[in-house]
């Protein structure tokens, strides 16, 4: 019986949901964001395309299926970033197949040895492959180098569905593939990130690249979430991915109306957003808010489900609460320089325009707040019942989270010069991503050397190699 | 019999196959390839040899040659003649394009 | 069927094609090529497979070539200079090229070497020598295969035969035919007034008896073709196209693939399946007789139809580009 | 009766054979075109011919016989209109070698 291509489930609708909240407000977003009419429209094409994919990659049966959706996306969002940059496209892309040869190796292996649905665990000999091959996809620490440089230097809206929705594919493939029992490397890989991309968001000069620092972070807590192996677990995963996914859509379309608002993308350029764009600022607060995980937004329901997850690994979850530390002091400094501070010039952009924007952030918030008022609804529907989110407990602690970052935000203030020298070196030395591309784009462009039976004798010589070898 | 028929086979496609490889013109590379499809159908008949069959024409006398193979290698006549009167009409129009029929000189693909 | 004899005719084939790999001269090397399909066309008789070495003698060597001569002459070539470049790298000149295909040539005699065990005829062509006579009523076993047994392949032949008349002309419609060539000389032209009626009683007679003796609608067609070229050469082209314009052509060419279909449908209607023969409305006829064998003939006419119209005017299309303005065809 | 055709024509055959081995040595030897091109025919109308002829007897009953007569015949008829042609070609190309036709057809 030939198993079914796509099957539906519980745990496989939120994140379709989340894929489809994010494609309309990027559609909205995207009408006004864009200058010229041949990106619009190349933009709202690869759109539909992306999205095409995505629910193919959500509700796919088999590893294959998965595989073939998620590389279609990858292509997809490879185009969308070639819109207005095309090395960083190129880069992005190569990494992604580099990724994606070691996910396929990986099927390969589960199919010859059966289990090739994605309900059934993988083998564990495979499972190095998968994480190699989805790290990649989901950014794990030492496969994260291509997340800030991509994300940072995307078009806003395409970077939106980068951190919202396609580096979540790799956390779904984590889903599929862990067994059901506590996974210590990715465990501690999860806290590694939240703590890392939390600290470096708040050293970054230029806020896309906060925030790409910033989805890091997040991206930590899920895994970490994910490599439970609990039900709990995988419902707080997948709650947060949503969760996670609009507020993280809603600040980076938040950074695109600053960019087309002052021409930068930089702290030194921005300033006085407030006056400017009363009602991005009104926007950002609630985003931030919620990202933070103050009581009352989605954001403190979700992170609360990972600790009730992560409750017998006290470790972890210590690491995690430092992290929020960290991502309160980095929203502190976005909302302080970008909308506080001096009045910098802003460009008059069109008030058509500017309401679309702020109109695809409002699609968002409307996602976002039932999420945030009824924080048991999201749990009951994976599954998991009975969770206490209110508590005196929990909601003192996710504000003292936030005083102290705004204190220690407040000490950074006063003397920045240490923390840029910091941020020089660890850049120099963390992502030399763009000469890994060059180079990896030179050898390709000198293998092709474009004579047509060049390639057909490197087609026969390398058949009768393999042909003799294998008949030997 | 077959021994030598299978010989002059990978000759024949060999030669086909060294024509496209080493020569420039494109020309050739056509002749390589009617070259390598003679050689196929060449290999298809003579497989299909019974030794001491008829032709496949009913009344038979005496046991029939295998018929099967003869279908194909018609079929594959004209589609090969089809194919390659299409890369007569490519060079054609390749040469109003690029002036030369030197195959190295048709780069505008290139990466 | 001696050896010797097949021996002389292999090492023949071997040695015309290395003088077509090897000359330079490009009129020449497809003249060669043309002897080598003549002398495939023979080795194939010898091997008792008329309808291909039938086939094969009308096609390759004769359209072929013929359809080269018109690509040859239209393409402007600036003095290639010798067979390979010189700034090629290593594997690309001759030596690397040769290693490679030698090194295939080997690897492929060892394979073939295996398969030559004693050959047993399959079962299917057994059933097929044996049962043609009952279940097609056709005298020809190779014409009932390709039209009873397996119609279904030689419909999509006939497609593939389509697309690549659509191509040619997609490929090289545009430019205003402004003049036309004269044509040779008077002599030829009365010979060949002469000759044309035998040349197409030829044609017919291999049509129409496709499922008797060895021949049907591909060899029918291409001999067609063979004499709408002739006079397309004989006479100049607006001569021919006055008698059979294009327009004719297409028609023929549509009308041989809708009665294709339509034969196949009225095996449907009549309950039988598509393309049904004897199952369908068609009668088996005496065997030996010219209507027998159900539907075949009218299949053979059909592609018939179709091959020759398809092949003219693909050279129809080709050599008119010759008599174009200079640059009136836009590059 | 058969006997004695087939005797004639293993003569007539051998014949052939001679008028073809002639007509390639006049191809190599001969110094221009049109000397060229009339030992080439020579192959066609000559060799082929007797070969056909020759070969009557052998081929089976009358119908084969008749199959390869006409085909002599056909020879007899197309090879020289042929030859003529190439001849009238060649002729017109050596005295009216007008550029319009050099530019078109580009050098050989």
């Amino acid at each position: 019986m030939t198993e079914p291509f796509f099957v539906v489930a519980a745990e496989r609708v939120l994140p379709a949901l989340l894929a489809g909240a994010l494609v309309a407000a990027a559609a909205v977003y995207g009408e006004g964001y864009f200058d010229a009419v041949e990106e619009r429209r190349a933009f709202r094409a690869l759109l539909r395309v992306f999205f095409f994919s995505v629910i193919g990659a959500v509700f796919s049966s088999s590893w294959l299926v998965f595989f073939v959706f998620v590389e279609i996306s990858t292509v997809a969002l490879f185009l969308m970033i070639a819109i207005q940059r095309r090395d960083v496209a190129e880069g992005y892309l190569q990494i992604q197949l580099v990724g994606a040869s070691f996910f396929l190796a990986g099927i390969a292996g589960a199919s010859i040895m059966g289990g090739a649905l994605l309900s059934s665990p993988v083998p564990r000999v495979l499972l190095p492959l998968f994480i190699l091959g989805l790290g990649v996809k989901a950014a794990l620490p030492g496969l994260h180098f291509w997340l800030p440089e991509v994300h940072g230097t995307a078009p806003a809206p395409v970077s939106a569905l980068l951190s919202g929705f396609a580096v979540k594919l790799g956390v779904f493939g984590f889903l599929a593939a862990l067994p059901s029992e506590p996974h210590s490397f990715l465990l501690a890989a999860g806290a590694f990130m939240a703590l890392w991309g939390a600290f470096r968001a708040a050293l970054q000069p230029d806020v896309k690249r906060l925030l790409a620092y910033s989805t890091m972070s997040q991206l930590g807590y899920i895994v970490a979430a994910a490599a439970a192996g609990s039900q709990v677990g995988t419902a707080a995963a997948i709650f947060h991915t949503a969760v996670h996914g609009l507020v993280k859509g809603m600040l980076f379309f938040c950074a695109g109306i600053l960019e087309k608002t002052y021409g930068t993308k930089k702290f030194s350029g921005l300033g006085g957003g407030a006056a400017a764009l009363p009602w991005t600022f009104f926007l950002f607060v609630f985003a931030a808010a919620s990202l933070l995980g103050l009581p009352g937004t989605p954001g403190f329901a979700s992170k609360g489900l990972i600790k009730e997850a992560l409750h017998g690994f006290s470790p972890i979850s210590l690491c995690l609460l430092a992290a929020n530390v960290g991502t309160a002091v980095s929203f502190f400094k976005m909302g302080a320089f970008a909308f506080g501070g001096v009045q910098k010039s802003p460009r008059k952009i069109l008030q058509g325009r500017l309401r679309l924007m702020n109109g695809g952030m409002l699609m968002l918030v409307v996602f976002l707040l039932p999420l945030g008022l009824f924080p048991g609804w999201a749990p009951s529907f994976l599954g998991v019942e009975g969770i206490r989110f209110y508590s005196f407990a929990k909601c003192a602690e996710s504000l003292s989270v936030a005083l102290a970052g705004a204190l220690l935000f407040a000490a950074y203030r006063k003397k920045p010069g240490f923390a840029d020298a910091l941020l020089r070196r660890i850049d120099e030395a963390g992502s030399c991503f763009s000469c890994v591309s060059e180079r990896g784009g030179a050898f390709v462009r000198s293998v092709q050397s474009g004579f047509l039976r060049g390639y057909l004798f490197a087609a026969v010589a390398t058949a009768l190699l393999l042909m003799l070898w294998f008949s030997r | 019999m077959a021994v030598m028929s299978f010989l002059t086979v990978s000759l024949l496609f060999a030669l086909g196959l060294f024509t496209v490889l080493s020569r420039r013109n494109v020309f050739k590379t056509v002749i390589g390839l009617t070259l390598m499809e003679s050689a196929v159908l060449l290999l298809l008949i003579s497989w299909a040899y019974i030794p001491g069959g008829s032709a496949p024409i009913l009344p038979l006398q005496g046991k029939g040659v295998d018929p099967l193979p003869h279908a194909f290698t018609l079929t594959a006549i004209v589609i090969g003649a089809c194919d390659i009167a299409l890369a007569f009409a490519f060079i054609m129009k390749l040469n109003r394009f690029e002036r030369s029929v030197n195959v190295d000189d048709f780069r505008r693909l290139k990466g | 069927m001696s050896e010797p004899l097949l021996a002389f005719l292999y090492f023949f084939i071997l040695l015309t094609a290395v003088v077509a790999v090897l000359l330079d001269d490009l009129l020449s090397s497809f003249i060669s090529l043309s002897v080598t399909g003549v002398l495939m066309a023979t080795v194939f008789a010898l091997f008792r497979a008329p309808d291909v070495a039938l086939t094969q003698a009308i096609i390759n060597s004769g359209l072929v070539t013929s359809l080269f001569l018109v690509a040859y002459s239209q393409t402007q070539r600036t003095p290639s200079p010798a067979g390979e470049c010189r700034e090629c790298p290593f594997w690309l000149r001759w030596p690397g090229a040769a290693l490679v295909s030698s090194l295939f040539a080997a690897v492929l005699f060892r394979g073939l070497y295996v398969l030559s065990g004693d050959r047993i005829p399959g079962s299917t062509s057994a059933h097929y020598l044996s049962q043609t006579l009952e279940e097609t009523g056709a005298l020809n076993v190779v014409a009932a295969i390709l039209l009873d047994y397996r119609a279904f392949d030689t419909l999509g032949e006939t497609t593939v035969i389509f697309t690549a008349v659509f191509g040619i002309s997609l490929l090289l419609s545009g430019g205003k035919y402004v003049h036309s060539g004269h044509g040779l000389s008077f002599i030829v032209k009365r010979g060949m007034a002469l000759l044309t009626p035998f040349i197409l009683l030829y044609a017919a007679s291999i049509l129409f008896l496709g499922h008797l003796t060895p021949g049907g609608g591909f060899q029918g067609g291409s001999v067609f073709a063979t004499v709408a070229i002739l006079i397309c050469v004989v006479y100049g082209t607006n001569f021919e196209a006055a008698r059979i314009s294009p327009k004719s052509k297409e028609t023929f060419e549509a009308g041989g693939a809708m009665l294709f279909v339509f034969i196949g449908l009225l095996g449907i209607a009549w309950g039988g399946g598509f393309l049904a023969n004897l199952s369908g409305p068609f009668p088996a006829g005496t065997p030996g007789s010219l209507f027998s064998g159900g539907n075949m003939l009218l299949l053979n006419l059909a592609v018939g139809m179709k091959v020759g119209a398809g092949l003219s005017s693909i050279f129809y299309t080709m050599i008119k580009i010759l008599e174009l303005e200079d640059d009136s065809w836009p590059s | 009766m058969t006997p004695l055709l087939r005797f004639l024509g293993g003569i007539s055959i051998f014949a052939g054979v001679f008028f073809s081995f002639a007509a390639v040595v006049a191809i190599l030897r001969f110094p221009d075109v049109y000397t060229r091109l009339h030992g080439g025919t020579k192959a066609l109308s000559g060799g082929a011919i007797l070969i056909l002829l020759g070969a009557m007897p052998y081929a089976g009953g009358v119908a084969g016989a008749l199959k390869l007569f006409l085909i002599a015949v056909f020879f007899l008829v197309s090879n020289p209109m042929a030859s003529h042609a190439i001849a009238r070609a060649c002729h017109r190309r050596a005295l009216a070698n007008r550029p319009i036709d050099e530019k078109r057809r580009g050098d050989v």
